[in-house]
């Protein structure tokens, strides 16, 4: 029962931290720009499909493919910045809010589209020989692709974190959303600003893309649900605290794993309800203040 | 006696906002109210309006305690004000941002017709009856002040609590505007009047209330309470 | 009032010509999209209530579709007449609207519109599970089904929709509800009950949704049950309403004509689902340059002098 | 060493500064004062490049500023701390600071002009690791005014600095001010207490709906019978 007990909070961090690597590119996109990408979850597909291309058409391997993804990513998010979300930064905040929805939502229909074509509808997953493999502690079994998954995570959180307290260009960004006129007024180009943390975003996306083709699968329609994902996690850390999304993700990703155990396919609507009870008794979210 | 406040505190993450403040209206009289920026005069607005509840203490209107009562109920028996930094509804036209105070306020109707005229009357009462199918975010500063009161006007309240409606105005304006305001009240309306306005306040009003820091310092006739050195040094700064 | 009886006239003259429609033609693709166009007019008016003119951006509208869809069409099946599975299935979803309501509305801008985008997941998710193989009309109904009750219902919803919209933006209420839109404490101050305000848009709303819903089922001859929770049904509202133009009468229906044509033009054009790639960037245009909708731009470009609005004295 | 001439500002369709002019020489305080809601912050606004004029011209060391974005504003030496003071509420003190010396300008020499700030409020060493919203009123306006500084500003642009403070902590700051200038900055003053606002400035600007209405030497103006009526009350005269 204790094996089964921990084995089953095992997988939950495993899962748990993919989605606190997903929410964190949101969070940092919100907490910085005032921007809502609701297409968030696009850009996480695209990333584990470049993964997979990677590996299927170079045999890069995924890990190896990892950086190179992230660096992609980055590219098409400052790609999309300059063309699209660059317009919108511009507006006051709630004409701001609607209308980064909207242009989400264009997004949306965009991407799976296109992915169907260049992938098919298929199910896909990038599976390097030694996926599957795994060892066992105290009858516990550790899959070294997801734990591998939950240490690159956690490395990827903390660099952003150290980026964002130790580094003068990770404080202006702090500073940016803190508020964009006194960074202005310090000197700090937003405009650069907005573009940089867009890109780091997207490319955390990316990131957080492959990690899940290696232990899920990919389909052009993943997308919107790992949006939601994302979504929750953020709001439950408090929009736009880092380290506090990364916590809140592994607790979504425990929850969801115990109660699997209880609810069987009712897990997913469980954990969705559990959220939006906090959200109502508690709007600045968990770690967030009031 | 009006409006009465006993013991009223508010404060912000520790700082006090209101600090025990005891303060009474009378019927029928303009009371000015005046004290630095910061001193507490906004915060005393949105809690007599509802939109702020107090830590403690009570406000009480013709002997009712409206203290718990949300701010729509507040302003259905009696109680209507106007903002410092306007509200008005900016994609709706005067026309109809007046509406909406006769129609939900102290004498609420269904009728559409009704409302439409007697929104009508006080734009032209107010000085806006030309620009009554203008937009609200059309209007300069000065007309959506007039705005502003004219949707609390149309609430047909019995109180009127005005924040700062002579900022930013010429003298010429200042005049006009302290007829309107005697207008008003010989209406039979009782009014709070927030202003930096000096010349206005000594005015129009009947009674001055001075604070700062959240406390009452000066209370009485105008032309005592701006003498009073405590006003002097809070108000219009030290003379070091 | 000449002006109103004018549009009186064109708008009764519009339904007329709309319900002689089958009389000039029987092709059937051409019902087809007049049914879609009439539905998607249904949908996106009954979101442009709360999210035009009470100005709640509820992201959960597909929740109502479903379950107005859902309901009408298990009823109907089960043998009860379809008018009363219909108004069933509205019902219930104004319900589930009024019992979500009051927390809901307790969320305020991003946290409301997030709210309400994973309370349509859940219902998605419990449907899916507990409704997962697809209601095909069994085969005596088939045998009779045709398109032309399917478009007259869809034409009285609409017609409905419209004029539920119309009232609505000349009663008290649709003035609360913009008061509300245009600022909270200001309508506050000014004797608007929020709550209340914002639960009776909603159930209105969500009513008509519910409708729209089960006249969507009484049409499709098979349904997914998960599919009418999903969330592109709230997308679609959405897009219609901000490209027609928000809070507009005239509004959602010229975006439901514009996005049925320019989908079914596209589908008939390219391959697969890359219509709606093309649609999508299309959208993303119209929001970056026509960011008040079609109506604004049209509005703005026949004269320069508007209602309330001065004539520019600046280029921008 | 600035000039504004003729400068107009739109809020959206709204006017707020109609035909204003102003020069300010090296080494400075000119007051600017007028009712609230008259265009002062505006104003200030205008020159930081948070409002660019649409018509008239902006000159700083007969460079045009009306053009420049406000982050090169900031490089050419001319800071803004505005009413709401412009400090980053959920960063600490030390944070803060280093973010004032964000332009290529103030972090070639950060570490002197933090000594310097220090020196001037030495609260604020103290207070370093503090979460800026936790600091008082009067700490915060020290700090906004110390993150203008570490931008090594030649002209320092405060709004409204003694807004909701205790007249004591008000007279620090004015202290405060006073000391800077010494130090050659330049300061152009927006100040709602008028008594304190031309005690330490040479010249002031009297603002109304937008438009300079008077420009006159400070003493002259706190004798002046319409500015004491207007501005410091009847009771005055």
């Amino acid at each position: 029962m204790v094996q089964f007990l921990a084995q089953t909070f095992v997988n939950g961090i495993n899962v748990g931290a993919l989605y606190g690597l997903a929410a964190v590119g949101l969070s940092l996109i919100f907490g910085v720009m005032r921007i809502l990408n609701v297409a968030h979850g696009e850009f996480l597909m695209v990333g584990g499909y470049i993964g997979f291309w990677l590996f299927k058409l170079y045999g890069v391997d995924p890990f190896v493919g990892l950086p190179l993804v992230g660096i992609f990513l980055f590219l098409i998010g400052i790609v999309f910045y300059k063309v699209v979300f660059s317009r919108v930064a511009k507006f006051h905040e709630e004409v701001k809010l609607k209308n980064s929805l909207l242009i989400a939502f264009g997004l949306y229909l965009i991407f799976p589209q296109i992915a169907m074509v260049l992938w098919t509808a298929d199910e896909r997953a990038i599976s390097p020989a030694y996926s599957g493999q795994a060892f066992d502690l105290l009858g516990v079994r550790f899959g070294y692709v997801p734990l591998a998954g939950v240490c690159i995570a956690i490395i990827v959180i903390l660099a952003m974190y150290l980026f964002l307290t130790k580094t003068y260009f990770g404080k202006s960004l702090r500073g940016t959303a803190e508020s964009w006129k006194a960074a202005k007024l310090s000197g700090i180009h937003i405009e650069w600003t907005f573009m940089i943390t867009f890109g780091l975003g997207i490319s955390l996306a990316g990131i957080a893309g492959v990690l899940i083709a290696l232990t899920q699968e990919l389909t052009p329609f993943m997308g919107m649900p790992w949006t939601l994902k994302a979504l929750i996690v953020v709001v439950l850390a408090g929009m736009g605290s880092i380290v506090g999304a990364f916590v809140a993700g592994l607790i979504l990703g425990i929850v969801e794993a115990v109660s699997a155990i209880f609810m069987g396919p009712y897990t997913i609507a469980i954990g969705l309800l559990i959220f939006l009870i906090i959200l109502v008794l508690r709007p600045q979210g968990l770690f967030g203040r009031a | 006696m009006m409006l009465e406040m006993d013991s009223l505190s508010k404060s912000f993450g520790g700082l006090m906002a209101i600090n025990h403040l005891d303060l009474d209206v009378y019927k029928g009289e303009i009371l000015g109210f005046i004290g630095p920026n910061g001193s507490g005069k906004t915060t005393l607005f949105n809690l007599i309006s509802g939109l702020l509840k107090p830590d403690s203490g009570k406000i009480k209107l013709n002997g009712i305690d409206i203290t718990p009562l949300s701010s729509h109920k507040i302003c259905q028996m009696g109680i209507a004000r106007t903002f410092q930094l306007t509200k008005p509804f900016a994609q709706m036209t005067s026309l109809e941002n007046v509406m909406v105070g006769k129609a939900f306020g102290c004498t609420p109707t269904w009728s559409m017709r009704e409302a439409k005229e007697e929104a009508e009357k006080i734009l032209r009462f107010i000085g806006l009856g030309e620009k009554s199918m203008w937009r609200a975010s059309a209007l300069g500063v000065v007309d959506r002040k007039k705005l502003e009161t004219a949707r609390a006007l149309a609430t047909k309240p019995k109180l009127l609590l005005l924040d700062e409606m002579m900022a930013g105005l010429t003298p010429t304006e200042v005049e006009e505007a302290m007829v309107l305001v005697k207008k008003i009240r010989d209406s039979g309306i009782t009014l709070i009047v927030v202003e930096h306005v000096m010349e206005a306040i000594l005015g129009i009003s009947d009674r001055v209330v001075a604070i700062n820091a959240g406390e009452k310092i000066a209370e009485g006739a105008p032309q005592d309470v701006v003498r009073e050195r405590k006003v002097i040094e809070a108000y219009l700064g030290e003379e070091a | 009032m000449p002006k109103n009886w004018k549009s009186f006239f064109i708008f009764g003259g519009i339904i007329a010509l709309l319900a002689m429609l089958p009389l000039f033609t029987n092709r059937s693709d051409v019902l087809t999209w007049s049914c879609l166009t009439l539905q998607y007019i249904l949908l996106s008016q009954s979101w442009n209530i709360i999210g035009g003119y009470a100005g709640q951006v509820n992201l959960g509208h597909a929740a109502f579709f479903g379950l107005g869809a859902l309901t009408t069409r298990y009823l109907w099946l089960a043998g009860l007449p379809f008018p009363a599975s219909l108004l069933s299935g509205a019902f219930i979803a104004t319900v589930f609207a009024l019992l979500i309501g009051i927390p809901a509305f307790r969320l305020r801008g991003i946290y409301f519109v997030i709210g309400t985008l994973v309370l349509a997941e859940i219902l998605k998710v419990v449907i899916d599970t507990r409704f997962p193989v697809a209601s095909v009309l069994p085969v005596e109904t088939l045998l009779t089904y045709s398109l032309l009750p399917r478009y007259y219902l869809s034409l009285m919803g609409a017609v409905l929709s419209v004029i539920a919209v119309y009232f609505i933006s000349r009663s008290r209420l649709g003035l609360g509800m913009m008061a509300i839109r245009e600022d909270e404490d200001a309508a506050r101050t000014s004797g608007v009950n929020i709550l209340q305000n914002k639960l009776i848009a909603f159930a209105i709303s969500t009513f008509l949704a519910g409708l729209a819903g089960g006249i969507f089922a009484f049409y499709m001859v098979a349904i997914q049950p998960g599919y009418v929770f999903s969330p592109i049904w709230t997308f679609d509202s959405v897009v219609i309403v901000f490209v027609g133009g928000i809070g507009t009468l005239i509004g959602p229906i010229i975006g439901s004509v514009f996005f049925v044509l320019l989908k079914q033009w596209l589908s008939l054009h390219l391959p697969g689902g890359l219509h709606l790639a093309v649609f999508g960037v299309l959208f993303i245009l119209v929001v970056l340059y026509m960011p008040d909708g079609f109506i604004e731009a049209i509005r703005r470009y026949g004269k320069m002098v508007t209602l309330g609005r001065k004539p520019m004295v600046q280029g921008g | 060493m600035l000039e504004v001439n003729h400068i107009d500002t739109y809020y959206g369709e709204l006017k707020a500064l109609w035909d204003v002019s102003l020069t300010l020489d090296k080494g400075e305080i000119v007051a600017l004062i007028g009712a609230n809601g008259s265009g002062k912050s505006t104003l200030l606004e205008a020159i930081a490049g948070l409002l660019p004029p649409t018509t008239g011209e902006i000159l700083f060391e007969g460079v045009r500023l009306d053009k420049e974005p406000s982050h090169r504003i900031v490089e050419f030496g001319v800071c803004l701390v505005p009413e709401d003071r412009g400090i980053f509420p959920g960063m600490n003190v030390s944070e803060n600071l280093e973010l004032g010396a964000f332009s290529k300008r103030g972090r070639k020499e950060k570490e002197e002009t933090l000594h310097v700030v220090y020196g001037l409020f030495p609260i604020l060493k103290n207070r370093r690791n503090q979460l800026t919203r936790t600091l008082s009123g009067g700490e915060q306006q020290m700090l906004a005014i110390g993150k203008g500084l570490l931008s090594r500003p030649k002209l320092l642009m405060l709004d409204e600095p003694s807004l909701g403070l205790a007249p004591l902590v008000t007279k620090n700051i004015f202290e405060a001010i006073c000391q800077i200038n010494q130090t050659g900055v330049s300061i152009l003053l927006v100040e709602q207490n008028v008594h304190i606002a031309l005690r330490v400035a040479k010249r002031a600007y009297i603002i109304e709906n937008g438009r300079i209405v008077q420009h006159e030497q400070a003493k002259n103006l706190l004798r002046d019978r319409r500015v004491i009526q207007a501005y410091l009350g009847t009771h005055y005269a």
